[in-house]
């Protein structure tokens, strides 16, 4: 029996995934690696959800059923884990376009 | 070449929908017991109405401080690699 | 030669910035402080301030990127992050990291009851403190990557 | 003195941490002051770890529950609910190492670096370095695992970029940048996993409730690959080249240490996490296996090298692959008690033992590239020659280096190999007969090196130069004693360090019962 939810994860990381196998570019291989990180982040906010449940806060909340809090706070840590290692990424792909005026991967030592 | 790679990815592809069909099934988590002892006794001991920053503060604060540090290193990171540099 | 990114955009686009400016900051620092009541935090709250930066940096152009202040920016994100080590180190007379204003009476220090409430802001102990000065951090040290990109690709032409 | 001890494992943390805050702020009131903070707070945690670890040989497992209301209460109510750190021996050795070569590493880089601009950034990521491999080691749960080693790599990815005239170095950055990031997300998706079907993240506790599902095997081949990609074994290792060579040669000597706490990982999860799984010898087999294809294609790779930094990086490489073979085999035969009493512990003794020494050795060597690239300015092994004359000192520390990397006898790489090679060939021959003929390869390789840059008349276009400043011998200088020191009293090292590291390794059931 497979859920939905995850089979959607499943399919975000392989389109990350074919966007680093397959191209050239660095920006896209940068995009592609934070839609992996992005699709992992909704993995572990799907393996929290609990059903009828609200989110973990006590202000005017409805009911006391609640999803799970620890996987949200994995998810906020590992958003700004991803949102770091794109912009560190991101500046690398300035500085090699500043060197060799392309950013197409095949035209140096740099393969995948 | 384009061949092992279609290749790859769909031998990927059919690893990652094993495990996704090994999870448990959406929406029932089997092992809820941390998690409940958060919701039941987090605004006991923290005081804080939204047990998701009990969590990222408290209990789980020290993950906070690094997920702080890697921030900063990536802007340091970041100055570093686009300095001005004097050639 | 100036193109109309190095100049700015339209007058229009340059008022609303200013205008949405106030608005933006406030609604950040409401997501800041209220992050121990209401979804949010530190993080959320400091990167909808430094959207602001983005914001301006795009709407006035290239030149305003130079104009903000990198030095004091870099102040306080690393005085955001002292201060977060020395609220975990305040805890060390029980454990780093020990919340030791909850429900202490003092400062965010007020017991709060169990179960839905309206929200009392003075509750949660160390938690709203933390979520200031990680906000702080937060927006110093996105604001610095973005300007730092955006002027880094100026000084190349 | 027992106040330190007891929050021990924070204070270690947080004191270089901290630093690294600061020293934005710090770098205004100059470069000395920035220096001298960086250097003052690696003392003082070099100091908390010196008092850690004797703490820990002589009272065993030693927990820190962040934000409890006594460290040591780890499950108030049967399961971890907060982060726990958990400083083992083994854990405690590693520390002790990581600390000491990123001390090294800061006192040569105050001269190596001392021209270059952005250096306020160069030593806050130094200390971020240190930071890491700080949390990686102690820390018991894994998620925060997964934290200290983004931390790692995105201030390691940042630091081998540093020179940006350069656009191979960028595009190095690049490289190990995507492939950090690609073993962080398998280590990420390894902890959901786990994290999904038991609602525990912390090693210990998981540990003794794993029950070995196919979605743990999943996590555990995650896991490794990850941590094998993050210590460069040889059919991931294409980023190690690229990265060693381009960083500064004092963070190349940090990158070794960094492999290192990778390696760490990989068997604080082979041994602890998955410890009871009935079928972690075939885990073993595969890290034997990456164990041999590392030396042997490091090493060969490494001798048509002229690039003298490309050339260590390939033998890092290839040490790495000792380390690998030595715990493989203990992890090969971890369900058999006797043969692990027989030769399994003197192989991992060996693993461990070599896991200080290649730190020690491989720093020091790459810090001596340093100094050749200092004085000469460059790194081609064809345009070098007459050093000797020149430069003394660093000759005899790069011979110290060489004659210990190749195992010869009386320095420390010796004492390790030996015990690999004789624990290893109880095991299987073979494989022990491929790992001395590695041996005498890196020797070969290593000699090439000596006598092309060191041996031969003196130079004309390097008649000016001269011996390395006092501050860069100073580094090379404490490794070297720790080298000789090793290499001259083997049997008290094993005893004291690596032997206690060694048992806390296999006793998987000390670390879960600290927590549980």
């Amino acid at each position: 029996m497979i859920s939905l939810p995850f089979l959607a994860v499943m399919v975000i990381i392989s389109i990350g995934l074919s966007a680093v196998i397959f191209r050239r570019n660095l920006v896209k291989i940068v995009m592609g690696t934070s839609i992996v990180a992005s699709a992992i982040n909704l993995f572990i906010v799907s393996l929290g959800y609990r059903e009828g449940g609200v989110a973990p806060i006590f202000t005017g909340a409805p009911t006391l059923e609640m999803v799970l809090p620890t996987p949200q706070a994995l998810t906020l840590t590992s958003i700004v884990i991803d949102l770091a290692v794109t912009a560190m990424m991101l500046s690398f792909a300035i500085i090699i376009y500043k060197h060799y005026g392309s950013l197409d991967s095949r035209k140096r030592r740099l393969r995948e | 070449m384009i061949r092992v790679k279609i290749l790859t990815l769909v031998l990927l592809f059919a690893f990652l929908v094993a495990c996704a069909v090994q999870t448990h099934p959406f929406g029932k988590p089997d092992q809820t017991f941390m998690d409940d002892y958060f919701i039941q006794n987090g605004q006991a001991e923290t005081g804080s109405n939204n047990i998701v920053s009990s969590v990222v503060f408290d209990y789980r604060g020290f993950d906070t401080l690094g997920e702080a540090s890697i921030l900063f290193a990536a802007a340091m990171g970041v100055f570093l690699v686009l300095r001005r540099v004097e050639k | 030669m100036k193109r109309s990114s190095e100049s700015g955009m339209s007058v229009i686009v340059r008022t609303v910035t200013c205008v949405a400016a106030i608005p933006v900051i406030i609604f950040g620092l409401y997501v800041i402080m209220h992050g121990h009541l209401t979804p949010g935090g530190g993080f959320a709250g400091g990167a909808i301030i430094a959207t602001m930066t983005a914001l301006f940096i795009v709407a006035e152009g290239g030149d305003a990127a130079d104009r903000l202040g990198r030095g004091m920016l870099l102040t306080a994100e690393s005085a955001g992050l002292v201060l977060f080590a020395l609220l975990a180190f305040l805890g060390l007379r029980t454990t780093f990291f020990y919340n030791f204003l909850a429900n202490s009476g003092s400062i965010f220090g007020t017991q709060v009851p169990f179960g839905p409430n309206p929200g009392y802001l003075e509750t949660a102990g160390v938690i709203p403190l933390m979520n200031l000065v990680v906000g702080l951090e937060v927006f110093a040290a996105l604001s610095l990557v973005v300007i730092f990109m955006f002027s880094y690709r100026r000084e190349e032409q | 003195m027992s106040f330190i001890v007891e929050h021990g494992p924070a204070l270690a943390i947080a004191v270089p941490l901290m630093a690294a805050f600061a020293t934005p702020l710090i770098s205004r009131a100059g470069g000395r002051a920035r220096n001298g903070v960086a250097l003052l707070a690696l003392l003082l945690t070099e100091c908390i770890l010196v008092l850690l670890f004797a703490d820990v040989l002589s009272s065993g497992v030693r927990v820190y529950t962040m934000g409890a209301t006594i460290p040591s209460l780890t499950s108030p109510v049967g399961y971890p609910i907060r982060i726990i750190l958990e400083v083992d021996a083994m854990s405690a050795l590693m520390a002790l190492v990581s600390v000491t070569i990123a001390l090294a590493v800061c006192i040569y880089s105050m001269r190596f670096m001392r021209s270059r601009d952005g250096m306020g950034y160069y030593y806050a990521l130094l200390l971020m370095i240190t930071v890491g491999m700080l949390g990686i080691v102690m820390t018991g749960d894994l998620f925060n695992m997964f934290v200290f080693l983004e931390i790692l790599s995105i201030s390691s990815g940042a630091i081998i970029a540093f020179y940006v005239n350069r656009g191979e170095a960028s595009e190095a950055a690049f490289k190990y940048a995507v492939i950090s990031a690609a073993g962080a997300l398998m280590v990420l998706l390894a902890v959901c996993f786990l994290y999904g079907q038991y609602n525990l993240l912390n090693i210990g506790a998981l540990a003794g409730v794993m029950q070995f599902t196919f979605l743990d095997k999943i996590a555990l081949v995650l896991l490794v690959s990850a941590f094998a990609l993050k210590c460069g074994a040889v059919p991931l290792h294409m980023w190690v080249s690229d990265a060693y060579s381009e960083a500064p040669a004092p963070i190349s000597a940090a990158l070794v240490v960094i492999s290192q706490a990778s390696l760490y990982a990989l068997f604080r999860v082979c041994f602890t996490l998955f410890g009871a799984m009935p079928v972690i010898g075939v885990i073993g087999w595969f890290i034997i296996g990456l164990g041999v294809l590392s030396m042997f294609i490091g090493v060969t790779m490494a001798i048509p090298q002229h690039d003298i930094k490309r050339l260590m990086a390939y033998h890092a490489v290839s040490q790495t692959g000792y380390i690998l073979l030595g715990l493989g085999v203990g992890l090969a035969v971890l369900g058999n008690a006797e043969a692990i009493g027989s030769f399994g512990i003197k192989a991992m003794e060996g693993a461990i033992f070599h896991m200080v020494n290649n730190a020690l050795f491989k720093g020091l060597l790459f810090l001596t590239a340093g100094a050749i690239i200092y004085r000469t300015g460059t790194r081609d092994l064809n345009k070098l020659g007459g050093l000797a004359h020149a430069m003394p000192v660093t000759t005899c520390f790069f011979i110290i280096g060489m004659l210990s990397i190749a195992g010869l006898p009386p320095f420390n790489g010796f004492s390790s190999k030996i015990l690999i090679y004789e624990s290893v060939f109880m095991f299987s021959p073979v494989l022990s007969i491929i790992a001395i003929l590695v041996s005498i390869l890196t020797l070969a390789s290593f000699v090439k090196v000596f006598q092309s840059a060191f041996l031969g008349p003196k130079r004309r276009e390097y008649k000016d130069v001269k011996e390395v400043p006092v501050a860069m011998l100073i580094a090379m200088g404490i490794l070297a004693f720790f080298i000789i020191l090793f290499g001259l009293l083997p049997d008290l090292a094993v005893q004291w360090l690596i032997e206690p590291a060694a048992k806390a390794l296999l006793s998987q059931l000390n670390y879960v019962g600290a927590i549980v």
